[in-house]
């Protein structure tokens, strides 16, 4: 049995595997199908202080080896996501990264401020990447001097617990940004959300996506989500969660020697809905078969030149 | 438990066949139970292309063999499709709410295309209960497993088996319906329940829809295949597919 | 028989059908394979006033529908492309547009001119955007106000001949890139060339690719080309031609349907080398039963909203 | 012609087997002719993943039927070996030079592992020319077609069927090598193809080597199999996958 637990900031981890944001709904969807006392930790769907209702539909597409997605941040919002899903995912026992996002600086912080006082909630995830509302998400993370502001802002009304900032791919260089979090006192960078992405319905000739643009994720994306990585990981020195098309053990294994500390499965639950404990399980098969005796070893082994 | 954390766990092909010209029915082995209305979501590819599973209606399951019908459309069925007895398909389910009736009185069933298939299943787990069932599509290829129920009433738009015309004028005739004891389960392309809907609301007759939408998960994480209800935004995939007459808020 | 052809800026194509730079060689290497003549044209390998030999190996591998190339732009150089290809090239009745980059400004404009005056080339391709070469590469295609006096430059150093500026997807907002082409006096834009990504061999912890990054291209990267390819289409009046991902007739129907004048098949070339010839006869035999007189009716047809 | 524009046009598989564990031998139709060293490009999947061909060596060609033996060791040769006789496979070639030895005088054969593919094929075409063959393998399961030609030395790196250790040992052994008339044919992993080399520079011996790389294309239009030669730069796709002795710039 290896030493597959992991630190990221102040949050111990089981084990690297996590799950990510909005393809696990609030992890009381997978009850039967899956121990989620067995993966690292998993993410909530993106939170925010009021209830959303998201995009009109259509709002999901298959692409070849992905899909796009354009739920645009439906979620119960904060309050119902305290009374009505807190109570049952602490009974499960599982490892909590609330996602969380806002439409102004002051609904992150108060956000942040929430849930980091919310009994279960072990760490934060801050979305500034997402896409696909007006008002939200891209315009957050597409400027590192904002983006290093928000996150001290955010850091401070977290008041201690873990803050993961998430980043967005659809960026000339990720590294700014990378840097921006690390300066504003993030603990750790998550990185990739998804692509921007279009697909056309030749029959009807409509977008297949009713707001026409939408994310891209799964195995299709996953060479850029490890270039992105990568080159986080070269950029700072806080801890950095890969995530991107995750679909097997090798994958996995990519982001740990490009240098991730973690990664997130998203896609794939969806496919596969026990995918983040089987992938815990051959992670630790695997580093027994190759006598790494703790995971951490593996993470940043790329031998280059 | 329907299905283990091994990857490779799948189940049996008993048959697969094609009934119609492009409508195949498949039989595979199903531990565990399932409830009529319900779905499963099939992996067709063992590899990342076509990525997602598809939902397929139960269309029976008796002594652990599960059955399903589905009609080649696209990518995922036609590799569907390609299967034989003895490969292997991954099945995950059962999902979604069940058909739920009032415990007496007559039930109509009315299906369109495809359709047919959790109704069948409903029939047989109900036999004495189905008054009459009626069955539409847009020729005599398209209509499915009518001889597996007992009166049946078929309408095919081209006029080449049955009624020429839609399924809801045969419908709208019969006495159960015309009495206003008979309930409906209905489930066949949107535009179908829609009328029905609307033919319920204005004739005063209760029943139930099963919907249909392009599906991420089938487990309710995606949030990519709601609908608006009068009880606000659901997923069809969980607090669906199957919903009151007089439920769903139908987009234009 | 419907009509298929299209017109880019002064070149007049038999079908929008095109085979894109460093995925057809020097056309030649098809013969006996396809009849090049049926389809619209194609791109040359990148082709620079010098020869060059490219990176080390392994400079190719495969990903989840699609795969990585660091080629480096090898190439035989423009004078021994005049001297041992075109005369061969000439006789296979190919239309040719040269691609072409340069490792200066004065490179490129040297080999525009040498192009543009060459006996059999009908148009050119400006790469701004490989991001294998040190010095070459996105440094030129990644700041709007050198593009675009880079573009004013070379159009004039071309000579009268059409003008393709072909555009990176590594960028936040593909849309200032499109707008420096156009008000460089670019007479088209073709996008996307490959997105960024990374590989790692898990067995020996090292890159697939031997200079660690290289260009993402297939079927998997369709959603996001067809993205920016929207994107530069609503932005400028000049014509766009849209590439990435395309494997099938659905996915040049997405492409036209979007508002692009004519396409560019890239990887799939590797796949099955007569695709270009195939989807050139089935778009003629799509267009024929959904009667559409003439190709450029479907250009543009989205219906949004 | 070898192939059409139509996507679907594909070889029937005559027969496919497992001839030692993990190693098989596929045949499949094939109109036209092809010479050994040649190598085909298989596509091992219908849909975007696996994406690519994958490259496999000729082992035979008669009457229209071409055999080709490969070893699983990942997702495209899994997929490879899940066909069977009936099923149909796409196959575009052939590519690639030829071996190419003197019109007369002896020829000594080496192979390792899946490396004995092509010089079986050439074997076939040249039955009185070889003098020896020298096959190599890690353990006994490695160890393919031996029984197929008429002078064979194996060795093992176990020692677990003839000689423990690389095939080079039988082979420097040789009296056709010795006294230097025989020209060698190789194929195998790069290690022994670049032992071979220098035996050959260092004893006097001339030959040819076939070499192995990942491919995208397999015509010569990708770049993606480069190697550099005394010749310069070369696509071993193209200008190889048979090299002269002498010719080959060993990477590290
Ligand atoms: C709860 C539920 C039960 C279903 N039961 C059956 C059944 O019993 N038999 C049957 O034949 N089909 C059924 N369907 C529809 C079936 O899932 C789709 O036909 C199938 O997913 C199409 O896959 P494809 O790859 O062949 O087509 P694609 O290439 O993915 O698409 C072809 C066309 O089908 C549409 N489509 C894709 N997915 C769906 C979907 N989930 N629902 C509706 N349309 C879709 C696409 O928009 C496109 O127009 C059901 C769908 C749902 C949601
Ligand atoms: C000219 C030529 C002839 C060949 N002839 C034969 C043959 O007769 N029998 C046979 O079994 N194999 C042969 N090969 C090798 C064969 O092509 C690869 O084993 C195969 O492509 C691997 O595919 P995969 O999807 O199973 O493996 P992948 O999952 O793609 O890769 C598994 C491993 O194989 C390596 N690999 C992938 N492609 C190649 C390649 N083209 N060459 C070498 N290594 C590769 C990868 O780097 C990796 O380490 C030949 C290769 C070439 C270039
Ligand atoms: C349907 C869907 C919904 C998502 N919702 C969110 C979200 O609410 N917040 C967030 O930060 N990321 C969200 N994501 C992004 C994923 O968490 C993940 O970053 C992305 O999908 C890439 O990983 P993958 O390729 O493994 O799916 C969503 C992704 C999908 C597919
Ligand atoms: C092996 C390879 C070599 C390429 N070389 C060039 C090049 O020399 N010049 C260029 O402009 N684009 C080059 N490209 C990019 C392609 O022309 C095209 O823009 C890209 O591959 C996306 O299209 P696809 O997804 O259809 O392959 C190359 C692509 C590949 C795969
Ligand atoms: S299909 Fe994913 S929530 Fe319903
Ligand atoms: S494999 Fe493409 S050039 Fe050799």
């Amino acid at each position: 049995m290896a030493e597959l637990r992991v630190r990221i900031g102040a949050l111990e981890l089981k084990n690297p595997i996590l799950s990510a944001s909005g393809t696990f709904g609030y992890g009381l969807e997978f009850s039967g199908m899956m121990d989620i006392r067995k993966i690292g930790a998993f993410c909530t769907k993106g939170l925010s202080l009021k209830p959303r209702a998201g995009n009109q539909m259509p709002r999901i597409c298959e692409t070849p080896g992905g899909m796009i997605n354009s739920i645009g941040l439906e979620n119960v919002g904060i309050d119902a996501f305290e009374t009505e899903k807190m109570p049952a995912i602490r009974k499960t026992g599982a490892t909590v990264i609330a996602n969380f996002f806002g439409d102004t600086e002051a609904d992150y912080i108060e956000a942040a401020r929430r849930l980091a006082a919310m009994d279960g909630v072990h760490a934060l995830e801050m979305n500034v990447s997402c896409p696909n509302v007006d008002k939200g998400g891209i315009e957050f993370g597409g400027d590192p001097a904002f983006l290093e502001k928000l996150t001290a802002a955010v850091k401070k009304a977290a008041a201690g617990k873990t803050l993961i900032v998430k980043l967005s791919p659809n960026v000339a260089d990720i590294r700014p940004f990378a840097s921006a979090v690390e300066n504003g006192g993030g603990d750790a960078i998550s990185a990739i959300n998804t692509l921007k992405g279009m697909s056309i319905d030749v029959k009807t000739r409509r977008p297949k996506i009713k707001r026409v643009f939408g994310g891209l994720s799964g195995p299709a994306i996953k060479p850029v989500a490890l270039k992105m990585v990568y080159e986080c990981v070269k950029t700072v020195k806080i801890p950095v969660i890969g995530i991107g098309g995750i679909a097997s053990l090798d994958d996995v294994l990519e982001f740990l020697i490009a240098g991730a500390s973690a990664v997130q499965v998203g896609t794939m639950n969806f496919v596969e809905p026990s995918i983040c404990q089987r992938l815990a399980e051959e992670l630790n098969v695997y580093c027994d078969r190759e006598g790494i005796a703790r995971v951490s070893a593996l993470v940043g082994t790329l031998r280059t030149g | 438990m329907w299905f283990g954390a091994d990857k490779t766990m799948k189940s049996k092909i008993v048959s697969s066949r094609e009934v119609k010209r492009g409508y195949f029915r498949m039989e595979f082995e199903f531990s565990g139970d399932a409830a009529p209305g319900q779905f499963v979501m099939l992996k067709v590819a063992e590899h990342n292309d076509p990525l997602l599973r598809r939902p397929m209606s139960i269309a029976g399951l008796e002594n652990g063999v599960m059955s399903v019908i589905f009609k080649v459309v696209g990518r995922g069925t036609a590799l569907l499709a390609e299967k034989r007895a003895g490969d292997h398909i991954d099945v995950i389910g059962p999902f979604g709410t069940v058909f739920t009736p009032p415990q007496t009185g007559p039930v109509l069933l009315v299906g369109g295309g495809i359709g047919v298939a959790p109704l069948l299943f409903w029939m047989k787990r109900n036999p004495p209960r189905a008054a009459a069932a009626f069955i539409g599509g847009a020729t005599e290829n398209d209509i499915l497993c009518a001889d597996e129920f007992s009166e049946v009433h078929i309408a095919t738009e081209n006029g080449s088996h049955g009624r020429k015309g839609l399924v809801t004028a045969p419908l709208v005739e019969h006495p159960v319906y015309r009495d206003k004891t008979g309930y409906l389960l209905a489930c066949g392309p949107t535009g179908m329940l829609k009328a029905i809907d609307q033919l319920a609301a204005k004739d005063g007759l209760r029943g139930e829809l099963s919907l249909e939408e392009r599906m991420g998960c089938g487990f309710g994480v995606c949030l990519g295949c709601v609908c608006d209800t009068t009880g606000g935004r659901k997923r069809m995939c969980v607090e669906g597919p199957v919903f009151k007459t007089g439920e769903v808020l139908w987009r234009n």
